[in-house]
C-alpha cells in the first residue's frame, strides 16, 4: 500500500516567556492509502498543532519533512458554529472550494454542489440558507461536504464529533464511514475519545507533550501498549467507561 | 516591580518618539521661521543671517540632537515671536492647566465610581432609567458648551463667581481652586456620565457570570455577592477607560481654559499656532504627552495591582 | 433587542433624522442670507421671523445654525470617510498578514492613541495652520489609528477561524479572502464605529472651530458661533445657547445610535 | 431527605413561552447517589439549578415542590434559602475556571462558606481549608491556597471547586457536568473522588451529565431526561442494560462501541 502523507521528524517550536516550548516533538509517520489513521491524546498534548503544521497553516517555529502525495489536503474542525461563514448562504461555501480552483462552468459547479449535498444527506432547500439557520450537526454535514468538494484524497478531521450531542454524534461517525468508503478517502481522525477511535481507525497514534509515545495498530495500541502514559489513557477510558 | 520597570522604559521609548515625530514635522513644513519672522522686509541676504543666527542652517539631526540635550535639562528653546526662553514662557501656565486637570480627574473619579454603583444597585429602576436617560444627555454636551452654560447659571444668573476673574494659585491657592472648580466640572462632566454608565454596563454584564452563581451558590447575600465579588472584577474595565479618559480631560482642558479664561497652555499654544512659533508647540505638545504618558503609566501599575491574570 | 434599548434606538433614529434634514435644508436655501448684516435686528430676539434671533451684526441666527450644521457634517463625513477607509485598509493588512509590518505599524499606532485625538489634531494644525480643509486633514489622520484598531482587532479574531482556514486550504488567494470572506464580516463593526466616528468627528469639530482653528470666519460653524457668542452672554444668552444645543443634538444622536447599532448579543 | 414533587419551570421572555422543565418527580435519600442523564436541552441542569435556590430570573415561574429535610426550597424567601446554601447543600459547576473569581485567591474562595455560616477566626478558617484542599488529593495544600485561579490547571481547579463545596460538610452535592470540561483522565481522577466522598462521608450526591456511561460508573440510580421531561428513571444498571423507552434505547445504542467491555 503506498502512502498519501509522511511525515518525518516534525516539530513546532514556540517561543514561551523566551523559553522554547516544544508543541510538537520529532514526529514521524506515514498515513496509508484508505486508512483512517486515529490520533488520541489529552487537550495541549500538540494534536491540533501537529495538524495544522501537516496542513501548511502552522508556518512558524516548524522544521522536519512532510510529504504530501496529493494535492490539498482538506481538514474537517471541531467547532461546526466557527468553521462556516456566517455571512454567506450554504451554497455560496459549497461552491467556494471549486470556484477558487478548477475551471467548471456554472452550470457544472452547480450540479456538483447539488451532488455533494445529496451524498452529506442533506435536502437542496439548505442552498440558501445561512449557517445559523442549521444545527449542530446539519452544519457539521455542510463542512464535511465543503471539504469534499475539490475531491481530496487526503482529509484531517480534527475532534469533529466532539461539540455534538451523541446521537447526532452516531450519524457523523456514520456519515464519515460511508464517505470513507465511497471515496476511498485516507483520514487523519483526531479525538480525544477513544472509542470513538476504536470504533472508527485501523490504526492508531497516542499523543503526549508534543510526541507520539505509542503507534500501531488498533488491538495492540489498546490492549498490548508498552508505553505507561498509553497504559494510563487507556486504564482511565476503561473505568470511565466500565 | 520589574513589571513597573518596564512599563516606565516603555513611556520613556513612547515619548522619545512622540519628540521626534513632533521636530521633525515642524521640520518638513515649507517656509523658513525666519522668513516668517521677518515679514515683508526679508530680503535674501536678511533671511540667511537670522537663519543663521538662529541655528537653522545646521543639519536636522544635529538640531535635533541640540534641541533633546536641552530639554532633558529643561531647556525648551527660545521662542521666535516673545524672544524669551520657552521655559520661562510656560512655566507660570503650566501651573495653571495642571492644577485644572488633576481637579477634573479627581472629581470625576470622586462622582462617577459611587454614581456608577448606585445605579448598579437601582438597576431597573425608575430612578436607574432616569438616571440612565440623564447620563446619555450628559454625554452629549461637550465641555466647551458646558463650560457656557455653568459661566451663564453660576456666573451670570446666580453670581457664585465672576466669569473671567481668574486668580493665580500664586496669590492664594484657595481662591484659585474656588474658580477652578467650575471649569473642572465641566471637564468632568460628560466623563462622570460615561464612566458611571461603564461601571453600570459592567456590573450587569459581571453578574451574568459563572462566578456570581458559585458565590450565591455558597449563600452569600445579595449585597456581599455585589461588594465582594462583582464589584472589583467590574472596575477592571473602568480602570482601563480611566485612562484613556484622564488623557482625554488633560488635552480637553486646553479648550475649556478658553471658556473661563485660565491664562493655562491653552491660550498660548493657540497663539503659537497661529504664529507659527514652533518652539513653544513643540514644548507643550511634549509636556502634554508626558502628562498623558504618566496617567497612563499610573493606571497601568493599578490595573496591574487590580488584576492578578496579567503577570510578567 | 429589549425594550429600553429599542426606544434607544428609535430616539436616536428620530434626532439624526432631524439632523438630516436640517442638513438638506442647509444644502437647498436658508431663511435668510447667513451673511447678510442688518444693523436694526442686532441681538433680535427669538420671533417667528428669526427662530433663534440675531447675532451682534443683525445676522440671523437660524440659517447661520443651518449652514453651520451643514459644514460640521460635511467636515464629519469627510474625517469619518478618511478615517474609515484608511484605518479599513491598514487593519485588515496588519491584521490578517501579522509579522513585523504589525508590529512596527501597532507601535506607532499605540503611541498615537495614546494621545488623545485633539491633541493630535492641533499638532496636525499646528503643521499644516488653521483652516476647514486642514481641520479635516487633521482629524481625518487623527481618526485613523483607532479605527484601524478596531478593524485589526476584529480581523485578528476572524483570521483564525476554521472557515477562513478552511478557504486557504481551498487555495484561495489572500486578497480573496481578506474581500470576500473576511470584509463582509466586519459590516456590524465597522457601522457602529462609523457612528461612533461621526460622534467624536462633531465634538472634535465644534471644539476646535470653537478655539478658531477649523472654520475660518465668515463661513458660520457652530463652535465658532459659540466662541462669538460668549463675548456677549450677558446681553445675548440665546444667540449661544441655540448653536449649542444643535450640537449637544447631534452627537446625542449619533451616540444613542452608536450604543444599538451592530453590538448584537 | 430530598424530594422533588411536580416540579415545573416555565420561562416567559420575548420569544414567548417555553417550559423547559415539566412535572418533574424524585426523591434521594441521605448517602444516595443519583444521576440525571440528557442530551443538551433537556432541562437537567435547570433541575439542579431549581435545586440549589440559583433560579431566580424575574421572567421565570416555578411551581411544585422541592423539599429538603423537611424545608419547602421552592420559592420560598431567601433567607431561608441561605442558611442551605453552601451549608447543607453545596454546588460545583461545569466550568471551574469561570465558575472561580478571577481575582481572589483560591484559599479565600474555598474558606467563602465557613466566613459566611460560622464564627470561625481567620485561623481556624484557613486550617479547614487547607485540611479540605488536602482530602480532595491535591498535592500542595498550601501552595494551591495561595494562587489565583488562572495559575491553576483544569482539574486542580474542579478539585478546589469540591474542596470549597465540601468544606461545611453539605449533607448533598449538587455537580452539573463536573467533568466535560476535562481530560479523560483527569475525568476518571474526580469521578473517583466524588465516589469517595459519597463513601467516607456519606454526602448525596446529585450528578448531572449528558455522558450516560460516566452516570453508569458513578451512581446507583438514574433519571433520563428529555425535552424538560422524565423519560425513564430506576437502577443504572437495570436501565442501562434493560432500556424500556424508545428514547433511552436510542441514546445508549449511539454511544459509541466500548472497546473494553469486549474483553475481559
Amino acid at each position: 500500500m503506498s502512502n498519501v502523507l509522511e511525515v518525518r521528524n516534525l516539530t513546532v517550536e514556540f517561543k514561551k516567556n523566551k523559553k522554547p516550548f516544544y508543541a510538537v516533538n520529532d514526529v514521524s509517520f506515514d498515513v496509508k492509502e484508505g486508512e483512517i489513521l486515529g490520533l488520541a491524546g489529552e487537550s495541549g498534548c500538540g494534536k491540533s498543532t501537529l495538524s495544522r503544521a501537516i496542513l501548511g497553516i502552522q508556518k512558524k517555529g516548524v522544521t522536519g519533512e512532510i510529504r504530501h502525495y496529493y494535492k490539498r489536503p482538506q481538514m474537517v474542525f471541531q467547532d461546526p458554529a466557527g468553521s462556516l461563514n456566517p455571512a454567506k448562504t450554504i451554497g455560496f461555501i459549497l461552491e467556494e472550494p471549486i470556484r477558487v480552483r478548477g475551471h467548471f462552468s456554472k452550470e457544472e459547479r452547480e450540479r456538483r454542489v447539488k451532488d455533494m449535498l445529496k451524498k452529506v444527506d442533506l435536502p437542496e432547500e439548505f442552498l440558501t440558507r445561512y449557517p445559523n439557520e442549521l444545527s449542530g450537526g446539519q452544519r457539521q454535514r455542510v463542512c464535511i461536504a465543503a471539504s469534499l468538494m475539490q475531491e481530496p484524497r487526503f482529509l484531517i478531521a480534527d475532534e469533529p464529533v466532539s461539540a455534538l450531542d451523541v446521537t447526532v454524534q452516531k450519524q457523523i461517525l456514520d456519515l464519515l464511514k460511508k464517505l470513507h468508503k465511497e471515496l476511498n478517502l485516507s483520514i487523519l481522525f483526531i479525538s480525544h475519545d477513544l472509542r470513538v477511535i476504536f470504533d472508527l481507525c485501523d490504526r492508531v497514534m497516542v499523543m503526549k507533550s508534543g510526541k507520539i509515545v505509542e503507534m500501531g495498530d488498533r488491538e495492540e495500541v489498546y490492549f498490548h501498549h508498552k508505553d505507561p502514559y498509553t497504559a494510563q489513557l487507556m486504564e482511565a477510558a476503561r473505568t470511565k467507561y466500565q | 516591580m520589574r513589571y513597573a520597570l518596564r512599563k516606565i522604559a516603555t513611556m520613556f521609548i513612547t515619548l522619545f518618539f512622540v519628540s521626534v515625530i513632533v521636530f521633525f514635522s515642524f521640520s518638513l513644513i515649507p517656509g523658513s521661521p525666519a522668513m516668517n519672522k521677518l515679514g515683508t522686509e526679508a530680503t535674501p541676504e536678511s533671511i540667511k543671517a537670522l537663519e543663521h543666527e538662529m541655528g537653522l542652517d545646521r543639519p536636522v539631526a544635529e538640531r535635533y540632537g541640540k534641541w533633546l540635550l536641552g530639554v532633558v535639562r529643561g531647556d525648551f528653546g527660545k521662542s521666535y515671536s516673545y524672544n524669551q526662553p520657552v521655559t520661562k514662557l510656560i512655566a507660570d501656565k503650566l501651573g495653571a492647566t495642571l492644577l485644572l486637570s488633576v481637579m477634573a480627574i479627581a472629581i470625576t473619579i470622586l462622582v462617577s465610581i459611587p454614581l456608577g454603583i448606585f445605579m448598579a444597585r437601582k438597576s431597573d429602576t425608575k430612578l436607574d432609567i432616569f438616571l440612565s436617560g440623564f447620563n446619555q444627555l450628559i454625554m452629549a454636551v461637550p465641555s466647551f458648551f458646558s463650560g457656557i452654560l455653568i459661566t451663564l447659571i453660576f456666573g451670570v444668573v446666580l453670581r457664585v463667581f465672576v466669569p473671567g476673574g481668574y486668580i493665580s494659585y500664586k496669590t492664594s491657592l484657595i481662591r484659585c481652586i474656588g474658580y477652578l472648580v467650575f471649569p473642572a466640572f465641566a471637564i468632568a462632566l460628560p466623563k462622570i456620565s460615561m464612566v458611571s454608565k461603564l461601571l453600570k454596563d459592567t456590573v450587569m454584564a459581571e453578574s451574568g457570570k459563572d462566578y456570581v452563581r458559585t458565590a450565591y451558590s455558597r449563600g452569600n447575600r445579595t449585597k456581599s455577592v455585589f461588594y465582594k465579588h462583582v464589584l472589583f472584577n467590574a472596575l477592571i474595565p473602568v480602570i482601563t477607560f480611566l485612562g484613556m479618559a484622564f488623557a482625554d480631560i488633560i488635552a480637553g482642558s486646553i479648550i475649556v481654559e478658553q471658556v473661563f479664561s485660565v491664562p493655562g497652555m491653552g491660550r498660548i499654544l493657540l497663539s503659537s499656532i497661529s504664529g507659527r512659533d514652533y518652539p513653544v508647540i513643540e514644548a507643550i505638545i511634549l509636556l502634554l504627552a508626558f502628562f498623558v504618558v504618566l496617567s497612563n503609566l499610573i493606571v497601568d501599575l493599578l490595573y496591574h495591582k487590580f488584576d492578578p491574570r496579567i503577570n510578567v | 433587542m429589549d425594550k429600553s434599548k429599542k426606544s434607544k434606538f428609535i430616539t436616536g433614529l428620530v434626532i439624526t433624522g432631524i439632523i438630516v434634514l436640517l442638513t438638506l435644508w442647509g444644502m437647498i436655501k436658508t431663511p435668510y442670507d447667513p451673511y447678510a448684516m442688518d444693523s436694526g435686528a442686532k441681538f433680535a430676539k427669538v420671533s417667528f421671523s428669526h427662530f433663534f434671533g440675531c447675532d451682534q451684526f443683525g445676522r440671523d441666527v437660524f440659517s447661520r445654525v443651518l449652514i453651520g450644521i451643514r459644514e460640521t457634517m460635511f467636515i464629519a463625513a469627510s474625517v469619518v470617510f478618511i478615517g474609515v477607509f484608511f484605518g479599513t485598509i491598514l487593519g485588515m493588512i496588519t491584521g490578517y498578514f501579522g509579522g513585523w509590518l504589525d508590529e512596527i505599524l501597532m507601535r506607532f499606532n499605540d503611541a498615537m492613541l495614546a494621545f488623545p485625538s485633539i491633541l493630535l489634531a492641533l499638532v496636525i494644525i499646528g503643521i499644516f495652520g488653521p483652516g476647514k480643509y486642514q481641520l479635516i486633514a487633521a482629524l481625518g489622520i487623527a481618526f485613523i489609528p483607532s479605527f484601524a484598531r478596531v478593524v485589526r482587532g476584529e480581523v485578528l479574531k476572524i483570521r483564525n477561524l476554521d472557515y477562513v482556514l478552511s478557504v486557504k486550504l481551498y487555495g484561495a488567494s489572500d486578497l480573496r479572502i481578506l474581500v470576500v470572506h473576511i470584509l463582509p464580516n466586519l459590516k456590524t463593526v465597522l457601522l457602529s464605529t462609523v457612528i461612533i466616528g461621526f460622534n467624536n468627528a462633531v465634538l472634535a469639530e465644534a471644539g476646535m472651530s470653537y478655539l478658531g482653528i477649523g472654520v475660518q470666519p465668515p463661513e458660520p460653524s457652530l463652535g465658532r458661533m459659540l466662541s462669538e457668542a460668549q463675548a456677549y452672554i450677558y446681553t445675548s444668552p440665546m444667540s449661544a445657547i441655540f448653536p449649542g444645543l444643535v450640537i449637544v443634538l447631534m452627537i446625542l444622536g449619533f451616540s444613542l445610535l452608536g450604543d444599538t447599532v451592530g453590538k448584537k448579543h | 431527605m430530598l424530594k422533588v414533587e411536580d416540579l415545573n419551570i416555565k420561562i416567559n421572555d420575548r420569544r414567548g413561552n417555553t417550559i423547559p422543565v415539566k412535572d418533574v418527580d424524585f426523591e434521594m435519600d441521605r448517602g444516595d447517589i443519583l444521576g440525571i442523564v440528557g442530551e443538551s436541552g433537556s432541562g437537567k441542569s435547570m433541575s439542579a439549578l431549581a435545586i440549589a435556590g440559583l433560579l431566580s430570573r424575574h421572567d421565570m415561574e416555578k411551581s411544585g415542590h422541592i423539599i429538603f429535610e423537611g424545608v419547602s426550597l421552592l420559592n420560598c424567601p431567601r433567607k431561608v434559602l441561605r442558611k442551605i446554601q453552601g451549608y447543607e447543600i453545596s454546588m460545583i459547576f461545569q466550568e471551574p475556571l469561570t465558575s472561580l473569581n478571577p481575582i481572589r485567591r483560591v484559599g479565600w474562595q474555598v474558606e467563602e462558606s465557613l466566613r459566611i455560616h460560622t464564627t470561625m477566626d481567620k485561623a481556624e478558617r484557613r486550617e479547614r481549608a487547607l485540611k479540605a484542599l488536602a482530602d480532595v488529593e491535591l498535592d500542595d495544600p498550601e501552595a494551591v491556597y495561595n494562587s489565583f485561579p488562572h495559575e491553576l490547571s483544569g482539574g486542580m481547579r474542579q478539585r478546589a471547586m469540591i474542596a470549597a463545596a465540601m468544606i461545611s460538610e453539605p449533607r448533598l452535592l449538587i455537580a452539573d457536568e463536573p467533568t466535560t470540561a476535562l481530560d479523560v483522565t483527569i475525568q476518571a481522577q474526580i469521578v473517583e473522588l466524588l465516589k469517595k466522598i459519597n463513601r467516607e462521608r456519606g454526602t448525596a450526591i446529585l450528578f448531572i451529565s449528558h455522558d450516560l456511561s460516566l452516570v453508569n460508573t458513578l451512581c446507583e440510580r438514574v433519571i433520563v431526561m428529555k425535552d424538560g421531561l422524565v423519560v425513564e428513571s430506576g437502577i443504572c444498571e437495570e436501565v442501562f442494560n434493560n432500556p424500556k423507552e424508545e428514547y433511552t434505547k436510542g441514546l445508549i445504542a449511539a454511544i459509541p462501541k466500548n472497546p473494553f467491555s469486549e474483553r475481559k
